[in-house]
């Protein structure tokens, strides 16, 4: 495998462990990279992708990210992804996306550089793998410190404490509109077919109606003047008569008068053997 | 002096008033004294946490918010003299009656006097007491009578007070309504109403 | 002196901020100033609630519980060195992001707005949609349009809710984007930076 170099202690601060094998944190990688096989996927899935374990294997050797010995770099890489596959891991594409990157990029460098008329631009064909790779460092610390930060559920709670509600029960309003709708909904469920109108002055004779019973409900007996005596004009006498004439055919209301030209009272309908 | 082992050892009694104070604030409901204990890993002497919350409470006093013992525990509550603050942040939606209670108003207000078994034949299906409950208890219905069939059933009209609630003067200023004619509408123990007024 | 109107007038800038306590301290949410004039039917000068806020914020200080100012506005939160204490009555941690959600996140935040094909170009795999989810679900990134290319794929960003989360007032406060020099990259005690002498 790779040549020897100088042992690489993963800034423990700055990595998790880069595996757990067998319970042990791996906190330090075998410094001439090898890789129990049984390890293998572990140590993988330690890595976030290709461009991180590329990043693993320059700091572990010690490599200027600006000046990628491709060559050596991309024969450690190829070797594992060999391994991975010698070991029918699950491949993920973009290890071998990579793979194929890096070879481009060393072949591209084994060819004489053109002569490049666009002056000055030496291509360097690992600017762009150079370019990719500080962003990704970047990221990767930005997304460490993000971490740090203290975050409300882990490392503060929010304050909330209960509210002392007094038992006030908030009674529901009713609008005339809601009444209107109401009376829709009967209707259409009443398969109506014809329409009529309740008139203004049947809604008068039907409250009239109610205001008798509750005088009868109050007063036995009424003279049937007196019920009248309340009314304030012509209009007023007939929905009053009109009321008591309904009440009286709904056999909620009996009038009575004892012997003829004697008074004639109104009270609550007392079924038939009233008189 | 406070018995305890942590790892930043507490100091002062003010230590523990601060932490019960965070504790506290961070929760809706009372936490009994065993849970309070867990905070210092039952490590406080329990006459020390009664002191701390003691004088915790006094320092509370007099302000919006005020630390009291309840059944269930200690807890901090807002005092009820702050509440139409609170109910401004957040106004509550309107309470609504449901439409068997609004049909059942309506059926009411229009053709009073009825009854439970008119009302049921309008509407088609049964009106539980729970409706005509709610009705009364408004004090937007009442017991006008009875019908003398079997049973007695009340007769229910609407009230004064539903009138004055909904803005009207009298009943004949509620809209006039399309309605059923009479042929199509069940009446149930009620003999045959008549339309007054054929106005259609 | 303030300028109010209200049913029982408020005498004094202590009575503003008793109100205030009590507001802010059953308020799990931040609450921005507009919802906090609204306590004071809009009557309150807004110089006078900054002046409270601030004198509020400054009566907490010292304490287990501070006054904040986030993203989403003012808040009552913990300080997170009494977490641990807090801690013992929930054991049960939320559960740590993993590195791809944390790349992710730090990804939209500082490269907003960008859609999953820009993150997955800077990260090198493929972003699951589990791991956008994640973040959605927390409410710390959402959709904020669409790049007009084929598929119109969603473009991200961090939500007003992410800063709060963070205790951030803006995205200005996140800490600086980290400056990868080359010299940063070796982490070893080699002396010199190794050149390229094997490569080809």
């Amino acid at each position: 495998m790779p040549r020897t170099s100088a042992p690489v202690a993963l800034d423990a601060a700055q990595a998790p462990p880069v595996a757990r094998v067998l319970g042990e944190e791996w906190r330090d990688l075998p410094q001439d990279l090898y890789i129990p096989p049984d390890a293998l996927e572990v140590i993988l899935e330690a890595f976030e992708g290709p461009l991180d374990l590329l990043l693993w294997l320059i700091r572990r050797n010690n490599i200027n990210v600006l000046d990628i010995p491709m060559a050596e770099l991309t024969r450690q890489y190829i070797e594992y992804v060999e391994a991975m596959r010698r070991r029918r891991l699950e491949l993920a594409a973009e290890y071998l996306v990579m793979a194929a990157m890096l070879i481009e990029i060393k072949s591209r460098m084994l060819l004489p550089r053109p002569q490049s008329v666009e002056e000055g631009e030496a291509l360097d064909p690992r600017a762009e793998l150079v370019r990719r790779l500080l962003e990704y460092e970047r990221m990767r610390e930005a997304a460490r410190r993000l971490d740090c930060l203290p975050q409300l559920g882990r490392d503060f709670l929010p304050v909330g404490v209960a509210v002392e509600r007094p038992a006030i029960a908030r009674l529901p309003q009713v609008s005339l509109a809601e009444l209107l709708a109401a009376w829709h909904v009967i209707l259409k469920r009443a398969h109506m077919s014809r329409h009529h109108r309740v008139s203004r002055q049947e809604l008068s004779v039907r409250d009239q109606m109610s205001r008798i019973l509750k005088t009868l409900q109050s007063e036995p007996l009424v003279l049937f003047s007196d019920l009248f005596s309340r009314a304030g004009g012509r209009a007023e006498l007939v929905v009053t008569l009109l009321a008591l004439l309904e009440l009286v055919r709904e056999r909620l209301v009996e009038i009575i008068q004892a012997t003829p030209f004697a008074p004639i009272h109104a009270r609550l309908y007392h079924g038939e053997p009233a008189h | 002096m406070l018995v305890y082992t942590m790892v930043n050892p507490l100091t002062s009694l003010e230590d523990v008033k601060r932490i019960l104070e965070a504790v506290l604030l961070t929760q809706r409901e009372p936490l009994p004294l065993s849970e309070l204990r867990k905070v210092f890993e039952d490590a406080l002497h329990p006459d020390l946490l009664r002191r701390a919350l003691d004088e915790l409470r006094k320092a509370w006093e007099g302000r919006a918010v005020e630390l009291v013992q309840v059944a269930e525990g200690w807890c901090f509550r807002t005092r009820p003299e702050y509440q139409p603050y609170l109910d401004r942040l957040h106004p509550e939606k309107p309470p609504r009656y449901s439409r068997a209670v609004l049909e059942t108003l309506a059926i009411i207000a229009y053709r009073q006097p009825v009854t439970r078994g008119d009302i049921e034949a309008i509407r088609g299906v049964a009106v539980s007491s729970q409706i005509i409950r709610t009705l009364e208890e408004r004090g937007w219905i009442e017991t006008v009578g009875h019908r003398e069939v079997p049973g007695r059933p009340s007769l229910y009209a609407t009230t004064k007070r539903f009138l004055s609630d909904l803005n009207l003067r009298a009943l004949s200023e509620l809209p006039p309504l399309p309605e059923v004619a009479q042929s199509e509408l069940p009446t149930s123990d009620a003999p045959e109403i008549q339309q007054t007024t054929a106005s259609a």
